[in-house]
């Protein structure tokens, strides 16, 4: 059927580029698709190894490429907080779940519920989580959400005990397609106590930490999740 | 204060009095059945209603309570709340349903609650925060609602392998050498740390199979072809000694358990013969009416 | 020609072509990037339903023009024995390898704990692995097992879906040392070591299944042996 089919589908902007830009983008292309996880830039980097000297330019102009190519395709290019990777584009999910019939398990409310307090509070000790659903946390609630790689141990809070203090992980972000824990979904605002309870000045502060008032509308995201090699965010390209 | 002697106080029999449960009636509480009521028991009709819904924990069950209602969390009205939570409380008691202890807290807390707001307060403290005894209880039910809403929202977003997925190319022989193949004792301590998780959730079982079965299990399904027959007598494997049949027996038997193949004959007395069920809709539907 | 336009890559054969033939691609495209192993031809027909009446020939036409899309990239559509997938071009091996430099020299815990339950549940979907492990399995461990051969599919669960079951191999005998599966410990020895977690003490040994005469009457299956399941003989009679 392909008679007179060029072998290669280069677009005609790139029938003078150099053969290295060629190369890099096909030396991505084979490492993105064999991670299947997101790929940080710097691995990125070193699968160009021994073509020459790769920068940031290059390598987002080789991306940029790479998401081009694939445009109109079923499977498309995105960038989350690991880096890079290869998916299906949502408009087949429903193809791919008709294949795949084995769906995944339903998160319970009690991991949902734990993993949002986490999330938008992060570093949170097992207390504090528990201080805020009312109810115990399960053991087995903690060890899934580590287990899925979703939530880690940060440290511990100087208190006696040293509890564990959780956060959220890349592979969170990841699995959501995030780039960061600030494209999370806002919490809902508080509603001002002040609105009934007025005049006679109420505290709001909120009755475990005394110095952040006012913690129920302001989410603490400007955690540090390991963003530091995410450093070139490169601007939202237009394709 | 006592607990107990809280709940046992509760609910107030002059609020509603009307028993729902006549004994004949089946209801299900967190999906079990429950045949019948204890016949002395009070039970509000609108604590009914509640059972259907599973709760997370006391601060969900009040904002059910609240929320059913169209109420204003800033101005929950402890007394009705506190009655229908208390009813709540002592169905599932009555029931003999497990119930955590911080329903139990939560109970005393509300009780305590309602008391204070029946104390004269200091005119001047009317809006003070430490003289509205809800104040803190307010606070907590909108935090929690705040992570509720926000649970679901989070539930709600895309998530690989359930909404999106990954689009992969499998490698082969790539150069140098492989990563180890497991030692026996990781493969272990992987399995150990399965059925620890498996036992803590418990509704998992695990019998203690023995692993010849599996083996043949998955040996007999990979000889076994959709389309041809094959004799059940040269599954056997007499070779194997009177051990070998038994397990190529048992394996044929699981096999046929899970629904993994089907079983036909000729005629009657003729020798019985298995193949994989399933036949590919596309190449042949092979069977006869 | 195709030299104006940039968004999509038809090749100048595909111009005439009818919107089925394009669907059918990319739905293909969709399930077989998505997948974790081969992709039979039975369940690529599956996943164009709704894509109007797809016969052999169609399929085959839409498989030839998704090889062909992938000349000259990075990846291939390859055929093998249970079907197609997608690989990466061999020549792009070390690039793979070279993106990895810390491949792990262990293998993951979710790995090990996913080839431990198939070894001992075999034949076993993924949903059952993941029932037990409490846990979602990623299509990535799926194909790293099928890749080392220590995990094959050997049949698909008449259930909706037909999920592919998965059972060890004789090179994961081989390469554990072992001559038969049932050389693994059973599986209440493990338990044991589940509740002494970390008493290193234990014995692993495999047990001596020589002397167990009664293997076979004393087999604890989950299941009534009796005639009772054999009942529903199908009146097979022409085969």
């Amino acid at each position: 059927m392909s008679e007179s089919t060029p072998v290669d589908y280069h677009t005609p902007a790139e029938r003078g580029d150099d053969e290295q830009m060629r190369a890099v983008e096909l030396a991505l292309e084979a490492v993105l698709f064999a991670a299947a996880e997101p790929v940080a830039v710097r691995e990125l980097k070193a699968a160009c190894e021994g073509l020459g000297e790769i920068d940031q330019a290059l390598l987002e102009q080789a991306l940029g490429r790479l998401q081009e190519r694939y445009q109109g395709r079923a499977i498309e290019l995105v960038r989350s907080a690991g880096g890079y990777r290869f998916r299906v584009r949502s408009r087949f999910s429903a193809t791919v779940q008709a294949a795949q019939p084995e769906r995944p398990a339903r998160l319970s409310r009690a991991l949902l519920e734990t993993l949002a307090i986490i999330a938008y509070r992060q570093p949170v000790t097992r207390a504090e989580i528990e201080a805020v659903r009312g109810v115990a946390v399960s053991s087995g609630i903690m060890r899934t959400l580590q287990e899925r790689e979703w939530v880690r141990v940060v440290g511990h809070k100087e208190v006696p005990g040293r509890p564990a203090l959780y956060a959220t992980t890349r592979r969170f972000l990841d699995d959501l397609g995030l780039k960061r824990l600030e494209e999370l979904p806002p919490l809902e605002q508080i509603r001002d106590l002040a609105d009934v309870a007025s005049d006679a000045g109420l505290s709001l502060a909120p009755p475990d930490t005394e110095e952040d008032a006012g913690t129920g509308t302001n989410q603490r995201l400007d955690f540090d999740t390991g963003d530091a090699d995410l450093e070139p965010v490169p601007p939202t390209r237009s394709l | 204060m006592d607990t107990r002697d809280e709940l046992n106080a509760a609910p107030d029999p002059s609020a509603t009095a009307e028993t729902g449960a006549d004994g004949e009636v089946l209801y299900r509480v967190h999906g079990e059945p429950v045949a019948e009521l204890p016949a002395d028991l009070y039970i509000p009709p609108d604590a009914l209603e509640v059972f259907l819904d599973s709760f997370e924990g006391p601060l969900d069950l009040l904002l059910y309570l609240i929320r059913r209602q169209n109420l204003d969390i800033l101005a929950i009205p402890i007394a009705e709340i506190t009655r229908q939570y208390m009813a709540y409380i002592e169905v599932m008691r009555a029931l003999r349903l497990e119930l955590a202890g911080e329903y139990l807290v939560m109970a005393a807390l509300l009780a305590e609650i309602k008391s204070r707001m029946l104390l004269p307060r200091p005119k001047e403290a009317d809006a003070d925060e430490d003289a509205d005894p809800r104040m803190a209880l307010i606070r907590q039910l909108q935090e929690y609602e705040q992570f509720k809403t926000a649970a679901e929202r989070l539930d709600a977003l895309p998530r690989m392998d359930r909404d999106v997925f990954a689009a992969g190319a499998s490698v082969e022989a790539l150069e140098g050498p492989p990563p180890p193949a497991p030692t026996l004792d990781e493969l272990m301590e992987a399995l150990a740390a399965v059925m620890h998780r498996a036992s803590l959730m418990a509704h998992h079982h695990v019998s203690t199979e023995q692993l010849s079965v599996r083996e043949r299990m998955s040996s007999i399904l990979d000889s076994l072809h959709p389309e041809r027959f094959t004799d059940f007598v040269a599954l056997l494997m007499t070779a194997e000694g009177r051990q070998g049949v038994v397990v190529s027996f048992l394996a044929v038997l699981e096999l046929t358990k899970a629904g993994l193949i089907e079983w036909g004959q000729s005629e009657p007395y003729s020798p019985i013969r298995l193949r994989r069920r399933g036949t590919p809709v596309d190449d042949e539907e092979g069977g006869p009416v």
